[in-house]
């Protein structure tokens, strides 16, 4: 087994992808010129290879294209993943069940309270524990918050990579003030491993109910302004409509979910069919359009902004008073006023934090709807602290097979588009 | 010489910038050559097949319609400067000029040369509505006709 | 609310949900069980394909929504229908059903000795990745996989990192009393 | 003749100075994001912590144009050489910023996927801790690295490496020579 150590001449070694290289294949040249005019055919030169590397503007991330390239026009397209790879399953396997959400949260870095949310909803399954309303009602909004901040995230990248660099500053100017609301709630901007097995770390800073609602008034202000910038834009419609076309029967087989297979007219969404926490008791839309391309997905986008600043307001008006962790002994540690005063609760609480709890034999699948899709947790435990496996269906792993029925027969811009329109977040591809 | 004084300062501007930052670049910035500044950059991968040398023709040719137009463009200038004074001869003398690279140019759309990239799907289907579905919506939709 | 489901129950002779009923009609040697709430039947390895092409087919299955393995090699406790013989990798499917908004898992137990399993590329497209990942991490083949390369690691990486067997290769950490490589 | 055989003395200090403060304000980045870091170094570069207050206007993408390489995110084994392959394409001078523990150090994930801190692979002027580092702490690392280049003595720290880069042994990092 290679150990993992590092010598200098791995490095000399090629980067080349070995069995994954892209080879060409001549063939001949079925592809039409508009006009069809004389315009003079010449025999397929030897089409060139190049890479949208794992370092490019455009990549979201550390994604590589092989293009197989004649002239402007794409021929072939062939991702290749795993530049990211960082082992999270194995180290999954040596992390108690308490420490697992630090490590999932950093798997879908722009929606971290999805991850944390199946984790934590397949271990209370595993457990069959029942968390308390309020617990459910806070998963809900940060939740939905932070499927805004992933939207306004995908808002920023995708009008960069379409050519307008001002969304860049407009999507970060929302998203800022999304992510000081998270660090003003759970005390970090990003991977907050607030969700955890058995409810919330924290109950609510008092004051969060103006903080929240002021934050829904800066978004909605933001986006109208995009609405304005971008969807009656020509230039934005010529590089956007049209492009990247794919149909409900491509996504399905391709088990694409999200605001991808919304936009092909199948209005798919598990907050509607398999409502978990309290999505049944809020109502909302699920959007959706037709057409199936970049245009689509981006309006989709904007509007789902909406959708859940809608939940996180009726959440502020409804949210259940009570304890913010189920008050079961084998999973919440005991409060911290009560450790100084009995020793059982420091035992228990010494306990609870270096074996954390143990969980019984079985295995489960939860699923919910992150920004991307379907973001789903497979976990078998066996009565130990720790779980024997636990694996992430990361949307966005699956939503990248979209690339070849989408980037058949396109410019390289409209590659970089497409793979935009996509929205892959490496992190949760690579695992 | 008096009025050609200004062309010869920005002349001597210009190259007086150029040498000062070759040699500006050659006095200050470390030289370390090394193999893989030489490389092509192929966004972090060490290309092990050489890139293709033979271009496919139709940017060749593009660039060549575009050198037309452009200079043409470039005549343009001095005439706008002194138009009023050439009066009518120089009108009509620039109208042939135009007129002129206007025959190549209607060529070139008549051919499709403009024409970037692989045949658009005919069917453009304007984009629709935003809907909502307040719902879960169970059925995937069956649509009957299908874009070419 | 995420509904209190009840114990693993022991399957019972004829299995309750209808599509378990189908498959295990269907496929003689097929086990279901009840987990959490969710249907899972336990299908002979070889029969993975077919059994896929059945449910998309017959049970209007249209997405597989997930395929990954689990190695079982130091597993304290195992909870497994009686009937199926425990192996040590078990090659987990999830399928998901739009229009009856349904969900059932199917998992084959693979011996070590041959990790070989029929790749279900031909029936749903979609599952060319995750296999590709299942190979490269654990190491079980798909016959029949369009393009059975590595797609997480390295190329020249050699063994296969989630197996039991290998270790996590930490990195002896240089703070005094690091954690000692497990 | 360049500046190394410069003789370092009263008449060429003037211009040392102003070479120093010439790099320091025009330090370009190269868009190395990998990981969650990628995300806050965006947003380092975004409105409310703009960096083109201090000269690093934009983020180049390509190596050729860049001075500095913010490496924010955590090295994986496969991207090991793609990484070394892009530092070694960067032009001289060259400044590397490891961003975030996962960089520094391998962070969280001591395993067989990632590299145990970016300086096995590159020189790393400046660590920034933080995971992620906040918008605050990145900007601090980028001024303490400006701090570098303004004081620090112009050529000589870089021993030249057989292999080209600016390679630095680890055990005899020079103290920075009074100017």
């Amino acid at each position: 087994m290679t150990t993992a150590e590092h010598d200098l001449d791995r490095l000399e070694a090629q980067t080349d992808e070995g069995a994954q290289e892209l080879r060409t294949r001549s063939r001949s040249r079925e592809v039409v010129l508009a006009g069809g005019g004389m315009w003079p055919e010449d025999e397929l030169g030897d089409t060139m290879i190049i890479n949208m590397g794992p370092q490019h503007p455009s990549t979201h991330g550390v994604l590589r294209l092989m293009m197989e390239l004649d002239g402007e026009d794409v021929v072939r397209i062939k991702p290749v993943v795993g530049y990211l790879h960082t082992g999270m399953e194995k180290t999954a396997e040596e992390l108690t069940y308490v420490q697992g959400t630090t490590n999932v949260s950093r798997m879908d870095y722009a929606s971290n309270f999805a991850n944390e949310l199946v984790f934590s909803m397949a271990v209370e399954r595993l457990l069959d524990v029942e968390v308390p309303p309020r617990a459910q009602w806070i998963r809900m909004m940060m939740c939905e918050l932070s499927r805004m901040a992933s939207h306004l995230l995908f808002q920023a990248t995708n009008g960069m990579d379409i050519g307008a660099v001002s969304m860049m500053l407009y999507g970060w100017r929302e998203r800022e003030e999304v992510l000081r609301l998270f660090e003003f709630i759970t005390g970090l901007r990003m991977n907050c491993n607030y969700i955890r097995p058995g409810g919330v770390a924290a109950d609510l800073p008092d004051g969060w109910q103006e903080r929240v609602l002021e934050v829904c008034d800066t978004v909605e202000a933001g986006i109208a302004e995009y609405d304005a910038l971008l969807t009656e834009n020509p230039i934005w419609r010529e590089r956007t409509i049209g492009i990247g076309r794919i149909t409900t029967e491509e996504c399905l087989e391709r088990s694409i979910s999200g605001p991808i297979l919304r936009s092909t007219g199948f209005a798919w969404d598990l907050r509607k069919a398999q409502p978990y926490l309290a999505y049944d008791q809020v109502d909302f839309d699920v959007v959706y359009t037709e057409n199936g391309d970049v245009f689509d997905r981006y309006r989709i986008r904007l509007h789902e902004i909406r959708e859940s600043m809608r939940i996180v307001r009726q959440c502020v008006e409804r949210m259940p008073a009570g304890d913010y962790r189920v008050q079961d002994k084998k999973v919440t540690p005991p409060p911290r006023a009560r450790i100084d005063e009995s020793m059982e609760a420091l035992i228990h609480h010494f306990k609870l934090f270096t074996e954390g709890f143990k969980v019984p034999a079985g295995e489960t699948y939860v699923a919910v709807e992150s920004p991307r899709g379907e973001l789903g947790c497979y976990m078998v435990s066996d009565g130990s602290g720790k779980p024997v496996r636990m694996h992430i269906r990361g949307p966005s792993f699956y939503n990248l097979q979209a690339i070849e029925p989408m980037g058949g027969a396109s410019l390289v811009a409209d590659a970089v588009a497409i793979v935009s329109s996509i929205d892959p977040i490496m992190g949760e591809v690579d695992r | 010489m008096s009025d050609y004084l200004p062309i010869l300062v920005m002349v001597g501007v210009v190259v007086a910038f150029v040498l000062l930052s070759f040699v500006a670049s050659q006095l200050l910035a470390p030289q370390r050559p090394h193999a893989a500044k030489q490389a092509p950059y192929e966004c972090g991968i060490v290309p092990e097949q050489e890139p293709a040398e033979r271009f496919p023709v139709k940017f060749y040719l593009v660039a060549m319609s575009f050198i037309v137009l452009d200079v043409e463009i470039v005549f343009l200038y001095p005439f706008s400067v002194v138009f009023r004074d050439l009066g009518g001869f120089g009108l009509v003398a620039m109208a042939v000029f135009v007129l002129v690279l206007l025959v190549p140019f209607a060529y070139l759309l008549s051919v499709g040369a403009l024409e970037w990239g692989p045949v658009r799907r005919a069917l453009e289907r304007a984009p629709g509505p935003v809907l909502r579905a307040p719902h879960a919506v169970l059925e995937p939709p069956t649509r009957a006709e299908e874009a070419a | 609310m995420t509904t209190v489901d009840d114990a693993p129950r022991e399957a019972d002779h004829e299995p309750s949900d209808e599509v378990a009923a189908a498959v295990c009609a269907r496929f003689p040697g097929s086990i279901a069980a009840e987990s959490h709430g969710q249907v899972v039947v336990h299908v002979d390895r070889a029969a993975l394909a077919d059994v896929a092409r059945f449910l998309r087919d017959e049970e209007r299955f249209t997405t597989c929504v997930d395929i990954t393995a689990v190695d079982h090699l130091r597993t304290a406790a195992r909870v497994l229908p009686d009937g199926v013989t425990a192996e040590r990798y078990e090659v987990v499917a999830n399928f998901l059903a739009h229009a009856r908004n349904r969900r059932v898992r199917i998992i084959a137990q693979v011996p070590a000795a041959d990790p070989v399993v029929p790749t279900l590329t031909g029936v749903y497209p979609g599952t060319g990745f995750p296999e590709r990942e299942t190979y490269d991490l654990l190491g079980i083949t798909f016959e029949g996989h369009p393009d059975p390369t590595r797609i997480l690691m390295p190329d020249d990486w050699i063994g296969h990192p989630l197996r039991k067997d290998t270790g996590a290769a930490r990195v002896p950490v240089t703070f005094k009393g690091s954690p000692d490589p497990r | 003749m360049g500046l190394d055989q410069v003789p370092h003395n009263f008449l060429t200090a003037r211009l040392e100075d102003l070479v120093r403060w010439g790099r320091r304000n025009s330090v370009f980045p190269a868009t190395f994001g990998l990981a969650c870091c990628a995300l806050e170094m965006m947003a380092t570069g975004a409105a409310h912590y703009d960096l083109a207050r201090f000269g690093m206007e934009v983020f180049r993408a390509s190596p050729r144009q860049a001075d500095l390489m913010i490496v924010a995110g955590r090295v994986s084994q496969k991207m090991a050489p793609v990484l070394r392959q892009v530092y070694d394409q960067m032009v001289e001078p060259k400044w590397v910023i490891s961003m975030g523990v996962c960089a520094s150090s391998g962070g969280m994930f001591n395993n067989y996927a990632i590299v145990q801190g970016v300086d096995q692979i590159v020189p790393v002027d400046v660590y920034v801790p933080g995971c992620p580092p906040g918008p605050e702490t990145l900007l601090h690392g980028i001024l303490t690295l400006h701090d570098q280049i303004r004081t620090g003595e112009l050529m000589r720290r870089r021993a030249a490496s057989p292999t080209g880069g600016a390679a630095i042994d680890l055990g005899a990092v020079p103290a920075p020579a009074a100017s």
